[in-house]
């Protein structure tokens, strides 16, 4: 779900210097507690992620045929699934997945957001209309559908989701950059180094670029949440990462079948993903206001 | 104003023109026969290959799109291939379901979201607010469909309140847990967008008139602060009413609710091209006119903005 | 004030998109309907808001106590799945087979106990000596439930529609034994020769050869009779106004919400007690198994996964049916593909490597029972042990390396298709494990029924699961439409001439121990060339109330729900 | 309405109005004393951030709250104080006894209900009118205003009116109920120079015609010396000098007060211009330095400014003021120290 008028106030240009503008960001994500505590969650995850193979008790994909939908106890903290396999093992594996799924994804986006939004906002006149109109169907079309279209057309995988989510994504960072692009465009600075020679490529990347990134962090920082949650909705329709991958997405999705008789299977997951999930939006929260106090 | 809208239902063709292209190449992109499809066993090949002609599937693909714009000019969406019914009886099946489910949503999140972000926003920094904060964040990273079995294992199966799916007979009960789960993330977008175009206005110059004026604070905010509060607010609902209708494939799934994003979905699934495209022009067109709607509801919000001023001046 | 303008205006944008849907729906019927149901259930959401809590709990005692006065009746409910069709001409999935059976008769029925044919339309029907000719004498006074008397001609218009090409049945094959099929089938025949009504109550049916079960498979679905005017009248739409003569009346088919039925009384046959039955559609049968514990069904389906913990309930584990199922559940080899081709020892490999018994033990929760062969017990003929293969990972590993690929060292990730939903991951998981041990890689592709059979069938994925339920208990059933080369059912590729023409042979086979005799070789000869990898025979499990009374479950899933009522 | 004795209709005892900021307290009113004389004009001077508009916000608890707090001090209105009043109560005073009018025209009107609402809307609030009355009345007021066209323009929106039509519009609305205050805080500061006297006139008329008294707050000295009897002279939240128009214009006892007088002299042709006269800018409201916070900026401070506040005392009758020197001002001792 897009969020417009932010992307908008997003985009509305700083007056501050770029190294005091991060400077003075993150004295005030230090003051945020709420943001401070996304961040934890966030850091965490990446070490679990770093680390799987030294805190998991088993490996995630190995049965124990004889110990399969234990519920939770001293040899499997989280209990065991249908198959005999480690919960617990299979939930510190599966933050790999979703770090991937969040980050190539989101990274995907950016990269044709960026394009785009370049092409749109510093170009303007025919190619900024194609974009933009092509950018407010992507905000129509609902996003889940359109997954579903794209993971249909290129097949399932974990490379196609990430393919899938990034395209969709693309519209909102085009929106923010071309923002920016927009309200930096004239500025003298700018006019000074066109005077001095600087061509389109070096002027975007040297001037534009460097400036407009704040916004781009923020959204970028958000949208890793949005992006675990989708590939949980792929996995639930059966589109998702395939097994025997460890994939959050994919042991909520199985498990929910036994909401009623074995609540530990979609209990662990389920909590790894809100608080993931959690983790990446309080980041991204704090992050934006840290960035613009006005916004709070 | 007129004009204005005539003006917009004419850009509504190149919308058309542009969807079904991208469609007819989405569909031509996966390698499926439809006749396949539909004789599937104990087909010859003079079957297949009468059928095509028939269908015309045979033709090179801008033939192919040609007939389908024209027939489509007459309003028929052809046949699905799956279902063997027309597709407009599918959709007519399926439509009234998915927009009275996302008006039910929308009732939901109109009424919470816009009650929570102005308590939020009034009383900011206090208990409710910190709720409100909190609850909109966490409904943000719960999975939409996770949330949905709790309830109807929750709700449904153990204390036994509330209808587990279907529409039954269609009373209001059976509405209320997949409109609420359907709702869930837009509700806490809407609070969280209220909140924060509350507060924009609030510290407003006119605010501060209307209470030097003497009102007391709630007519300040239910009349001065909420018409202009509700400006950003009426866009994200107008495009969350057409991402409900199509996008709540997983609610439906949940639910077992006869809604049209699943009907696109399985089409999708099963590639039945004339199911999907057809759904999937209905649903364009219908956020093509909701946003009609909600640009002329900003008219009546804002005063400032006169549609037919616009033309006349540009 | 404020708030009810903005309702006002909801309604109203209410009332512009129904009319945008609908019109563009192009359904010009349905305009006025749509709108004025958009119209009072967005008034009647405002109005009952504050209603309903109060009128909820009320509501619920009356339906508790109102059926209680009368005994008999009542309204049985019924999980299914949406169908893709209701027209008897084209029902090739269970869903829709299910129904059709409560709304028409045929000519013949099976026991639900014994599975023996029985008659039902026809009175009786003589044989001629080359068993080339069928005379069907039937029953008068059968009527379809628009009123009209089924005649001799209704049978002959329905199968001749069955296999004319234009109709495009999944099922037409059933009738591929009588004479005249390949015209229509080709287009160059309007009607099926070999079926003549000589008078309203005789039917002549000519085989192109003799086929000694034929009057066996004459129970199917596709056989039942339509009446002419009705597929005149209503066309494309005929699925949703079906016209039969069986206990139940179709009334409507509300799509993805259900199928009601009611009591036909002018049933030829002894009337039903029941006054209604409601089918209604889940999305999954999950959601089923909740609303039956909630007692908003009368019969539904135990997920899998869910049997032990149901069959451990207090309250529910009585009402458990768990039987034998006339169906087998196989991973088919694509023999024309690589890797399977020309490798008898991969193939081999991957059958000893599966551990049936867990499959059957730990995802199945016991309901089904590792397959011996392709021919389930309780069809005459079942041969006890037909397969060789068991779970020895040794010897697998041992075939792995005949194969040229000792350790799966060579061995490129192998794909392997399921149609996604209905529980078949798990079990494609523990496969996947169990060939993981040995050293073979799969890789899971998880695609929709429609797409997966068609990608089996281009050989886009050459190893994949299929199941295989009996449409009539005979040998002839599991093999002939699996094997026999010319088979549209044959999705694995498999030629064997020798096994075409044995096929052939035993259906002309007229004595019945012979042409046993004739199956069972044949079934060895398949599973010696192990194409297949047969994993277990189905077992059914499902659930029905407690005050059902009267309710018999076939090993073929049949039910028959005129002998059903309801005791509470 | 009962006149107190000492003829005052309000009186404003040590005023402290602080706003709590993530970056500390800003004591923006900080011990504000004066009172208001029935039928007088009231000018408060100061620079930009001198606490005058918070003063006048104070005067009907408009502060923003959090992060503004009034922490101390009283106001009387008619002999009640209106920071004990309930917030109901404080409804009746508000816009019915005390009006106020805004600096910027431009943002005071709501952009989405017509004018004629808005000025209704006042007049609904606290009196009991039949409707047709209430447009009778709002028809009135424009007039009053010298609104032409009033009918017609009472269903015209914010953004059709100019930025002097608004401020008529804004006076409109607060005279609506013939309000026994009207402060006007910085009413022409927006507008061109010639609509700048036209709202002032009308201003004074409309004083005249509904007898109410006036408090204005600008930071043009020729306003005040133009419309207010007495002056109060603000410094960074505090009163520096309080005193006739006369006494401060001829006589002023304060250096602050004097630098204004001498800018105006050196800046009369251009009255747009922010006033800055002195050099020097105004301390930080969260960081005052100790003793006397204009010292700093003033040319005659001594070791004794550097230690103490000057408390604000009455030099000679009537006039009120914060500095230790000024005696030697009144006895013209310091005249020429340059």
């Amino acid at each position: 779900m897009e969020n417009i008028s932010e992307i908008d106030e997003l985009t509305t240009e700083k007056k501050y210097s770029r190294s005091s503008l991060y400077k003075d960001a993150w004295r005030r994500l230090r003051r945020n507690k709420l943001a401070m505590l996304g961040l934890a969650i966030v850091i965490i995850l990446i070490l679990i992620a770093i680390f799987a193979p030294l805190i998991a008790p088993y490996d995630p994909i190995e049965r124990i045929k004889k110990d399969s939908s234990l519920s939770p106890g001293k040899a499997y903290f989280f209990g065991t699934d249908l198959l005999g396999r480690d919960i617990f093992s299979r939930v510190i594996y599966g933050s790999r997945i979703s770090i991937e799924v969040g980050i190539v994804a989101v990274g995907i986006s950016v990269v044709i957001g960026l394009f785009f939004g370049a092409l749109s906002g510093y170009f303007g006149g025919i190619s900024d209309i194609a974009i933009m109109r092509m950018a407010d169907i992507f905000f129509a079309f609902p996003y889940i559908l359109g997954a579903i279209a794209i993971m249909t057309v290129l097949g399932p995988g974990i490379v196609n989701i990430f393919i899938a989510i990034g395209i969709l994504g693309w519209a909102s960072f085009a929106r923010i950059f071309r923002g920016s692009i927009l309200s930096i465009k004239n500025k003298e600075y700018i006019e000074a180094a066109r005077a001095l020679g600087a061509n389109n490529y070096r002027i975007i990347t040297k001037h534009i670029f460097p400036n407009s990134m704040a916004p781009i962090i923020v959204y970028a920082t958000m949208n890793v949440g949005v992006a675990i949650i989708v590939e949980a909705a792929l996995s639930f329709l059966g589109l998702g990462v395939q097994p025997p991958t460890p994939s959050w997405g994919k042991m909520l999705a199985e498990s929910l079948d036994y909401i009623d008789i074995a609540p530990w299977m979609m209990l662990f997951p389920g909590l790894a993903i809100v608080i993931t999930v959690l983790g990446f939006v309080l980041l991204g929260d704090g992050l934006r206001d840290a960035f613009d106090p006005k916004l709070k | 104003m007129f004009f204005y809208i005539i003006k917009r239902i004419l850009q509504v063709i190149p919308v058309i023109i542009g969807v079904t292209l991208i469609l007819f190449l989405l569909m031509y992109v996966i390698p499926e026969d439809p006749a396949r499809l539909i004789l599937q066993k104990g087909a010859t090949e003079e079957a297949l290959q009468n059928l095509r002609v028939k269908m015309g599937i045979d033709k090179p693909l801008y033939v192919q799109y040609w007939r389908y714009m024209t027939q489509l000019a007459k309003g028929d969406l052809g046949t699905s291939y799956r279902y063997r019914r027309p597709v407009d009886s599918i959709l007519a099946d399926h439509y009234p379901n998915s927009i009275k489910l996302a008006i039910a949503a929308i009732l939901i999140e109109i009424i919470i979201g816009l009650v929570a972000g102005i308590i939020s926003a009034v009383k900011k920094y206090s208990f409710w607010d910190i709720l409100v904060t909190v609850s909109t964040t966490l409904a943000v990273c719960i999975p939409v469909f996770w949330l949905g079995m709790m309830m109807q294992v929750v709700f449904g199966l153990k204390l036994g309140w509330l209808p587990m799916s279907g529409m039954g007979d269609g009373s209001l009960r059976y509405y209320i847990l997949p409109a609420v789960t359907l709702a869930s993330v837009s509700t806490a977008f809407v609070a969280r967008m209220t909140r924060s175009s509350m507060l924009e206005v609030m510290s407003n110059d006119y605010i501060t008139t209307a209470y030097a004026k003497g009102l007391s604070q709630f007519k300040v905010i239910g009349k001065h602060a909420l018409k202009n509060a509700l400006i950003p607010v009426v866009t994200l609902i107008g495009l969350d009413l057409g991402a409900l209708m199509g996008g709540a494939i997983l609610t439906e799934t949940v639910f077992s609710w006869p809604g049209v994003g699943r009907t696109i979905y399985l089409a999708i699934l099963q590639r039945d091209a004339p199911v999907v495209i057809g759904g999937t022009l209905v649903l364009v067109l219908i956020f093509v006119f909701i946003n009609l709607i909600v640009d002329v509801t900003y008219a009546w919000l804002d005063p400032r903005i006169r549609y037919e001023k616009k033309e006349v001046n540009v | 004030m404020k708030i009810n303008r903005r309702i006002a205006m909801l309604i109203v944008v209410a009332i512009i998109v129904t009319l945008v849907g609908t019109i563009f729906a192009g359904c010009k019927g349905a305009v006025e309907k749509a709108v004025t149901e958009a119209i009072e259930e967005a008034v009647e959401e405002v109005e009952e808001a504050v209603e309903a809590e109060e009128e909820a709990p009320a509501e619920e005692v009356a339906e508790e106590e109102a059926p209680a006065e009368e005994a008999a009746g009542g309204v049985f409910r019924i999980y299914i799945h949406e169908p893709v069709t209701l027209d008897p001409a084209n029902c090739y999935e269970s869903e829709g087979i299910q129904v059709a059976r409560q709304v028409f008769d045929v000519l013949v029925k099976y026991d639900i106990e014994t599975l023996e044919t029985v008659p039902a339309v026809a009175e009786s029907w003589d044989i001629s000596d080359d068993g080339l000719v069928y005379t069907f004498y039937l029953k008068k006074g059968v009527t379809f439930h628009s009123g009209r008397e089924v005649v001799a001609g209704d049978f002959a218009y329905a199968w001749t529609r069955l296999t004319l090409a234009e109709t495009a049945s999944y099922l037409a094959y059933h009738a591929a034994p009588i004479v005249g099929y390949d015209e229509c089938q080709e287009g160059t025949a309007d009607t099926l020769t070999g079926v003549k009504a000589l008078d309203d109550y005789t039917l002549e049916v000519t085989l192109q050869y003799p086929f000694a079960d034929f009057i066996k498979t004459l129970g199917h679905v596709c056989f039942f009779p339509v009446a002419k005017e009705d597929v005149d009248e209503y066309g494309d739409l005929y699925a949703e106004h079906i016209n039969g003569n069986g206990a139940f009346k179709f009334v409507e088919w509300k799509h993805d919400q259900y199928i009601n039925l009611v009591r036909n009384d002018d049933y030829w046959g002894e009337n039903a007690k029941l006054d209604e039955v409601e089918y209604k559609i889940f999305a999954d049968e999950d959601t089923a198994f909740l609303e039956f514990k909630a007692g908003n069904l009368e019969y539904t389906a135990i997920p899998q996964g869910k049997v032990n913990a149901t069959v451990e309930d207090a309250d529910l584990g009585g009402l458990v049916i768990m039987k034998p199922q006339l169906a087998i559940y196989y991973f088919a080899m694509n023999v024309q593909n690589p890797p399977f081709k020309d490798n008898l020892a991969l193939r081999e490999a991957v059958n000893y490597a599966i551990d049936r018994q867990n499959i059957c033990d730990v995802i199945n929760e016991g309901v089904s029972v590792p397959a011996t062969g392709f021919v389930p017990p309780g069809i005459p003929g079942f041969q006890e042990g037909a397969m060789k293969y068991t779970y020895d990972p040794e010897i697998a590993k041992q075939k792995l390396e005949e194969a040229g690929y000792p350790g799966g060292e060579g061995l490129e990730p192998i794909k392997f298709g399921i149609n996604v939903g209905s529980g078949h991951e798990m079990i494609a998981e523990a496969m996947q494990a169990d060939l993981k041990d040995i050293g073979i890689d799969i890789e899971i592709i998880g695609m929709e029924w429609g797409t997966a059979l068609e990608a089996f069938q281009n050989g886009e994925i050459s190893f994949f699961r299929l199941g295989w339920g009996a449409d009539y208990p005979i040998m002839d059933n599991f093999l002939y439409p699996l094997f026999h080369s010319e088979s549209s059912d044959n999705y694995s590729g498999y030629v064997n001439l020798e096994v075409d023409e044995l096929l052939v042979e035993a259906r002309k086979t007229a004595d019945d121990d012979e042409r046993e005799a004739k199956y069972r070789e044949i079934e060895k000869i398949i599973l010696d060339d192990a194409a297949f990898a047969l994993v277990y025979f189905y077992g059914i499990r499902r659930i029905v109330q407690p005050y059902v009374k009267g309710f018999a479950l076939s090993n073929m899933e049949n039910y028959d729900l005129s002998k059903v009522w309801l005791e509470k | 309405m009962d006149i107190s004795k000492n003829n005052k209709i309000l009186e404003v005892k040590n005023l402290k109005t602080f706003f709590y900021t993530d970056a500390g307290v800003v004591k923006a009113v900080d011990g504000i004393s004066f009172d208001l004389k029935f039928g007088e004009t009231l000018g408060i001077v100061g620079e930009t951030g001198s606490g005058k508009s918070v003063t006048a916000l104070s005067i009907l608890r408009l502060i923003p709250q959090p992060p503004g707090k009034i922490v101390d001090g009283e106001i009387l209105f008619d002999g009640k104080d209106l920071l004990k009043v309930s917030n109901r109560e404080l409804q009746n005073y508000r816009g019915n006894r005390i009006s106020m009018i805004f600096q910027d025209p431009m943002t005071s009107l709501n952009p989405v209900y017509t004018i004629g609402n808005q000025i209704m809307e006042s007049i609904t609030i606290h009196r009991k009118l039949k409707k047709k009355d209430i447009i009778k009345e709002s028809l009135k007021l424009l007039e009053m205003v010298e609104i032409p066209e009033p009918m017609k323009r009472l269903n015209n929106y914010p953004h059709e009116f100019s930025g002097g039509m608004r401020q008529r519009v804004m006076i409109a609305m607060a005279i609506a109920n013939s309000p026994s205050i009207l402060i006007a805080d910085e009413p022409t500061t927006a507008l061109d120079v010639t609509i700048q006297a036209q709202i002032l006139e009308l201003m004074e008329s409309v004083k005249i015609k509904t007898n109410s008294s006036i408090i204005i707050i600008t930071h043009d000295l020729g306003v005040v010396a133009k419309y207010a009897s007495r002056v109060m002279v603000m410094y960074a939240g505090k009163p520096v000098e309080f005193s006739t128009v006369n006494n401060i214009f001829y006589r002023p006892l304060h250096p602050y007060t004097m630098g204004l007088m001498e800018s105006i002299t050196r800046l009369d042709e251009e009255k747009k211009e922010e006033l800055k006269p002195i050099k020097g800018s105004p301390p930080s409201l969260m960081d005052l330095p100790e003793g006397c916070i204009f010292r700093v900026r003033c040319k005659y401070a001594i070791d004794k400014c550097r230690k103490k506040y000057p408390p604000l005392i009455e030099a000679i009758k009537g006039h009120k003021v914060a500095c230790h020197r000024a005696y030697e001002f009144l006895k013209g001792n310091l005249k020429n120290i340059d």
